[in-house]
């Protein structure tokens, strides 16, 4: 303690090298993971890939209830804006893979500021109630506006062209799985970086405490509002993957049984540390895809089962189970020193 | 020295209850001031009023030759009016580091960036530790804060007011809870306040307020009964009053 | 004038439904601060012990109904032992989680023995005849809903207010270890109250059954209404549901009479004005 | 990136020429449905269809075992629909996919075929446009429109003039909506107006009203099977539209059998057009109901959805026998082009053009019978329907 009382500095970089390292190094295991997947399950690349557009948006609710402490059972809202603005321009000649990814984001940007604009009016569970309210108004809109989305025919025929020009979009789904995996790397690295930005600690504070973030001279309103930006963009990317790799787009991307299915993962992973999201995505789906596949009949029972279990077990998600363990090892490391 | 900060004729009324009657003061630069007065009297529905968490009813507050009066509460902390909290609001998961280092990026106007990085930053980090150090909170810098002991929280609490270099600073209790060995920590970070900021200080432990005050004001019934210096408080008849009043009454009656 | 009339009625009838279902989450969120989204699978299964009792055994309706609300408070109880306890006073989403899960589990199970049809609960022949009301005729049963509301409501207000229960609920309430400290024995009053809520939960299943039809996946189907329909009066308060209730079903049965394809949009452009203007609800207690 | 590609070119056929099965080796038929949630109902009648007919037809065609495999897809989402298309093709490796009871979900699965040489046989999805989508997709259901358009000629007959519709606001409400004006109109009546109504509407006594405002004769109605239905037809009885001598015409899908307990005396009366009825008189249906009944569990569960299963795996079966166990979707395809046989629900064939069926059409009235129970009771036959969708197109 006396040598970091004296050179504080140097501690400083090395808190903040430690920080680095780390998530350099959770990025790599999530693309490691990403590729085992790729070789372990070649054939099941249409659900890695599904896996990874919904990851999306659970990363997106990460960052409006982990980080900002709002909670949102409307989260679909900004991920089909995204698969519908994407899908639309793909049927309309936009067909270049990146620029549908980026319609995507822009579409659920707008759409999150839309969101972020009424839901922060109020608080608890009123909130919870508007985005569900905005969700099913999303839902219905989408539905009576037919003659762009197909309602609920879903939105069909898009030909995605290949991607640099080179790589399909076929059956085997590879190229749709390593495009939405390289997407995933740089979406969670870059959301690794915003949440570790001053702005991603005051939305910490904020969550925590809104009050004493005022006291000290910040606006709540704006900070929360540019993370459903942001959170919307996320989604939007997600939604826009999902459109691309199924080459359509259904009602069920814009349902509240969507968000409330994706708010139920990243409980389940555990919020705020966007590792949450991850974990509790692949679980879920995981789970589901096999209970389901054993029996597609009685399947619900085991995942109900699952979610009462963990909650009974790990109250804090299953990544607070892990950072409790790795926690306990990280103190007696700093014992040591 | 120039007045610094002003209220006028602060009144608050919550439905027919006025917790808040008619109340004038003014700071100058360099000015110690100490808050007193019985339980309810009013004293944090004051801070709450100047700071801009409640608004008045009447009256106004004017800081630096401005109205700040329909200003929010950010609005005024941007131009230096400061409060500390009477219980302690900090993010229990963040260390006492990560709390300075917000308060002055924050200050800095750069605490909504995106593009930076939080931990590792060296322009600032230099103010964090002098912070840090004149409080006596560099061994526990790394701490989270649910981890450290209420007095250092305490001292947190001052710290970060601190890092957003207030002009007027309003200090609501800032021993309150603290175990008696710990006050004299606490103390001494308000000895070391800077000597050109305006401090007005609530308290109860009256001999922190006479160590400290160059003034004192009584806040009674949510109306100020005396203005002036700490030795003549005692011998003030209104405030012999309002604090023993009652076993006054209580002696007539017997 | 005779339509506006008609549809006043409709919407009086759907309103005191919507409070007979919602009334009992209402208790549990505001008074236990539980978010029980399991809320409907409570009131399917009374349901299908409703309709067991009166279609596979021939029993009255009235018979039906106890035994549906018995029933289900038995069930109850072990849930409310094992799993509910370790939420109270838990992080909503976490109870979001638990009582998710439990829903999921009700579904299943309920679909692996009923299977997945709907299970009607016969109604006395009273109930079935069109009453004639002098300009339209309207369903017996929903007279005979609208009675049930309002007694639920008067009973309810009743027993918080005006009994020494409610002085012991309200007390645990609004802070449990002081209560606890006085001699209240708060597990007690905490497990009444769950199975009050419950029994609630249970009659507004069976009761309601004509408007929210019992099949297997009733509570998460309706999941969504019950949640919007709660916040909206302010959780807790019965007041407040009432109504939230009347006003959300006026909106939502005019809504659909005059502009049905716009329905949707009504209803929920509705909620989101409420909260904008309420935002705890209509009759919310402070958080 | 050219090796690249150049590997994923070899691996690619590898697998292609694995998946080419030798001689009487297990055939897989992938199915998917909704097995669980809101329309479990639906896909446990897909299982009842498949199960009847491999009990009554054998397990195996030309030596070759068959062999199922469930999967379950809830509701409508067609991303699901095409992991778990996908995932049967590359890694279970089924040569046929069937079953499919949402329209988005078999627009989902349409890019795949071609690609994966693997037929669609859709056992329900019941919109006009999936056939255009992919030339391997068979269709053994019915069209919304196709079972609709029969009723606005009913209509007149019975005296009808004036009618009002309502019905869902989705793409198969739109569709009977559409289909129906259109016939009814041809036939000389008039839509007096049409209501569409949301999908979650549980309360219909303000939409009653409306029926009663309007001045029409007849209601013609379309919600999908279920709870909704239920509230729609009770409310019709109760609001006294019913005792007013309005009459009821809808598609067959709202007074679905497994429905019908649950709607008990409240739907006697109704008069729907369909393509089948579980009461179908005929040897090939009384087979089938009884297996079907073995399978489900209760006569009572049985409904539409199981019939398209049935035809459906009889198609399958064709397409087997002609192929030999090859992986051929063209050829299978062609095979079953034009095809025709009795099947439970009267004589039907695949039109060769359009690869959808061609069925008698029903008018059924919603009856009592001797046991007590109601039935749907056909009562008038409109033989060999085609898709009037697709036949304009």
């Amino acid at each position: 303690m006396q040598v970091a009382a004296q050179t504080p500095e140097i501690a400083t970089s090395s808190s903040a090298g430690y920080r680095w390292a780390r998530d350099a190094v959770g990025v790599t295991l999530i693309l490691a993971a990403g590729l085992a997947g790729y070789w372990l399950f070649p054939d099941n690349l249409a659900l890695l890939t599904r896996v990874i557009a919904v990851a999306l948006l659970v990363l997106s609710i990460d960052l409006v209830t982990g980080y900002g402490g709002v909670a949102t059972l409307g989260q679909a809202a900004l991920f089909g804006a995204g698969a519908y603005a994407a899908g639309i321009a793909c049927v309309n000649g936009v067909t270049e893979p990146l620029t549908l990814i980026l319609i995507g984001a822009v579409a659920g940007a707008v759409a999150g500021l839309f969101m972020g604009t009424i839901m922060l009016r109020a608080h608890g569970l009123a909130q919870l109630v508007l985005s569900i309210a905005i969700v099913q108004l999303f839902h219905e809109a989408a539905n009576k506006a037919s003659a762009y989305t197909g309602g609920s025919d879903g939105l069909a025929g898009l030909m995605v062209s290949p991607l640099f020009g080179a790589f399909e979009f076929d059956l085997w789904g590879r190229t749709a799985y390593l495009f939405g995996l390289a997407l995933l790397i740089v979406v969670f690295a870059s959301l690794r970086f915003i949440v570790s930005s001053p702005f991603g600690m005051l939305c910490r504070g904020i969550k925590e405490d809104p009050v004493r973030i005022r006291a000290m001279g910040a606006f709540v309103f704006p900070v929360l509002l540019k993370m459903f930006v942001i959170s919307g963009a996320v989604a939007g990317i997600g939604g826009a993957l999902a459109a691309i790799s199924t080459q359509v787009v259904g009602l069920d991307s814009v349902s509240f049984e969507l968000s409330a299915n994706a708010l139920v993962m990243l409980v389940l992973g555990g919020l705020g540390t966007l590792y949450g999201a991850l974990v509790g995505t692949v679980i879920f789906m995981g789970f589901e895809h096999v209970v389901s596949a054993i029996n597609p009949f009685h399947w619900m029972t085991m995942v109900g089962a699952l979610l009462i279990g963990v909650v009974l077990a790990a109250p804090g998600g299953l990544s607070g189970l892990l950072d409790r363990m790795s926690g306990i090892s990280r103190r007696r490391k700093e014992k040591r020193t | 020295m120039s007045e610094l900060f002003r209220v006028e004729g602060l009144t608050k009324s919550f439905g027919g209850l006025a917790v808040s009657r008619n109340i004038s003061l003014a700071m100058q630069e360099g000015d110690r001031i100490a808050l007193i007065g019985p339980n309810g009297a009013g004293k944090t529905t004051f801070v709450n009023l100047v700071t801009g968490q409640l608004q008045p009813s009447a009256g106004q507050v004017v800081l630096n030759g401005e109205d700040v009066t329909r200003l929010g509460a950010v609005q005024r902390v941007r131009r230096g009016l400061v409060r500390t909290f009477q219980v302690t609001r900090l993010f229990s998961d963040m260390t006492p580091e990560e709390h300075v280092t917000l308060t002055v990026l924050q200050r800095e106007g750069r605490a909504t960036r995106i593009l930076s990085r939080f931990h590792g930053n060296s322009e600032v980090a230099g103010e964090v530790e002098t912070i840090l150090s004149t409080l006596g909170l560099l061994e526990v810098a790394r701490r989270r804060v649910r981890e450290i002991a209420y007095g250092q929280q305490r001292l947190l609490e001052i710290g970060i007011a601190l890092a957003l270099r207030p002009k007027v600073l309003l200090l609501d209790e800032p021993a309150a809870g603290v175990p008696s060995s710990e006050t004299p920590r606490i103390e001494h970070a308000l000895e070391r306040l800077p000597k050109t900021l305006a401090v007005l200080m609530i308290e109860h432990d009256m001999d922190l307020v006479f160590r400290f005050a160059r003034r004192v004001a009584v806040l009674a019934a949510g109306e100020i009964i005396f203005q002036g210096l700490p030795s003549e408080v005692a011998a003030n008849e209104k405030v012999r009053e309002a604090y023993l009043g009652n076993y006054a009454h209580a002696r007539s009656v017997a | 004038m005779q339509t506006a009339l008609s549809i006043a009625i409709d919407a009086f009838a759907y309103g005191m439904a919507l409070f007979i279902i919602c009334i009992g989450l209402s208790l549990t969120m505001g008074l236990m601060r539980v978010v029980n989204l399991a809320h409907g699978a409570f009131a399917m299964i009374a349901g299908y012990i409703a309709s067991y009792a009166a279609r596979d055994l021939g029993l009255g309706y009235a018979v039906a109904i106890f035994l549906a609300i018995i029933g289900t408070i038995v069930i109850s109880i072990p849930l409310e032992r094992l799993l509910y306890r370790r939420i109270y006073g838990s992080p909503e989403l976490t109870q979001v989680l638990m009582t998710i899960g439990i829903t999921f589990c009700v579904i299943g199970i309920t679909n692996y023995f009923f299977g997945p049809t709907l299970k009607t609960i016969p109604l006395p022949g009273s109930l079935t005849q069109p009453v004639d009301v002098g300009f339209r005729t309207i369903a017996g049963h929903r007279l005979f809903v609208v009675a049930c509301g309002l007694v639920v409501a008067g009973g309810l207000w009743f027993l918080i207010e005006r009994t020494s229960f409610g002085i012991k609920l309200r007390a645990t309430v609004d802070n449990a270890a002081m209560a606890d400290a006085l001699g209240v024995r708060t597990q007690v009053v905490y497990a009444i109250s769950f199975a009050i809520a419950i029994g609630l939960a249970a009659l507004g299943g069976v009761v309601g059954a004509e408007f929210l039809p019992i099949e297997p996946y009733y509570a998460l189907r309706y999941m969504v209404t019950f949640l919007v329909v709660v916040s909206v009066g302010g959780a807790g308060s019965i007041l407040g549901a009432v109504v939230a209730c009347l006003l959300l079903g006026a909106v939502d049965t005019t809504g659909r009479y005059l502009m049905p394809e716009f329905g949707n949009f009504f209803f929920y452009a509705a909620v989101i004005a409420i909260v904008c203007v309420f935002p705890r609800g209509f009759f919310g207690r402070a958080q | 990136m050219k090796v690249a590609k150049k590997i994923l070119g070899v691996a690619v056929g590898a697998l292609l020429l694995g998946s080419v099965p030798a001689m009487a080796e297990t055939i897989k038929v992938g199915i998917i449905g909704p097995f669980s949630g809101p329309f479990a109902l639906q896909g446990k009648n897909f299982q009842a269809g498949v199960e009847a007919y491999m009990a009554l037809n054998g397990k195996s065609v030309k030596g070759h075992e068959i062999e199922v495999i469930y999967r379950d897809l809830p509701a409508a989402n067609p991303a699901q629909s095409r992991a778990l298309a996908q995932e049967l093709i590359v890694k279970d490796k089924v040569q046929y996919l069937g079953g499919v009871y949402f329209t988005p979900d078999a627009m989902a699965i349409t890019p795949l075929l071609k690609q994966a040489n693997t037929p669609l046989v859709i056992f329900n999805a019941a919109t006009s446009a999936i056939m255009t989508q992919s030339p391997f997709v068979v269709r053994t259901s019915f069209t919304t429109a196709q079972t609709t358009t029969p009723l606005g000629k009913i209509a007149v007959e019975r005296g009808v003039k004036k009618v009002i519709s309502a019905v869902s606001d989705y793409g198969p409400g739109v569709d009977a909506e559409n289909a129906f004006k259109k016939a009814f109109e041809a036939a000389g009546g008039k839509v007096v107006e049409a209501v569409r109504m949301p999908l979650n509407t549980t309360d219909f006594s303000p939409i009653m009203q409306r029926v009663r405002d309007s001045g029409a004769e007849a209601v013609f109605a379309f919600l999908p099977s279920g709870p909704t239905t239920l509230g729609f037809v009770k409310a019709y009885n109760e609001t006294g539209l019913k005792q007013a001598g309005i009459k009821f015409f809808a598609p067959g899908d709202l007074t679905q059998e497994s429905d019908l307990p649950a709607l008990g005396d409240a739907a006697l009366g109704l008069l729907t057009t369909f393509h089948y009825s579980v009461s179908h008189d005929s040897p090939e249906n009384k087979r089938f109901v009884e297996a079907a009944t073995k399978a489900i569990g209760s006569v009572e569960q049985l409904s539409f959805p199981a019939v398209g299963a049935f035809d459906g795996m009889h198609v399958i079966y064709k397409m087997i026998e002609a192929t030999d166990g090859k992986q051929d979707a063209q050829k299978a395809v062609d095979a079953v082009k034009g095809m025709a046989w009795t099947s439970p629900r009267g004589p039907v064939s695949i039109d060769a053009e359009t690869r959808h069926i061609t069925e008698n059409i029903y008018l059924r009235e919603v009856a009592k019978g001797p046991d007590g129970k109601t039935y749907n009771k056909e009562i008038q036959t409109f033989p060999n329907q085609k898709d009037p969708g697709l036949a304009t197109q």
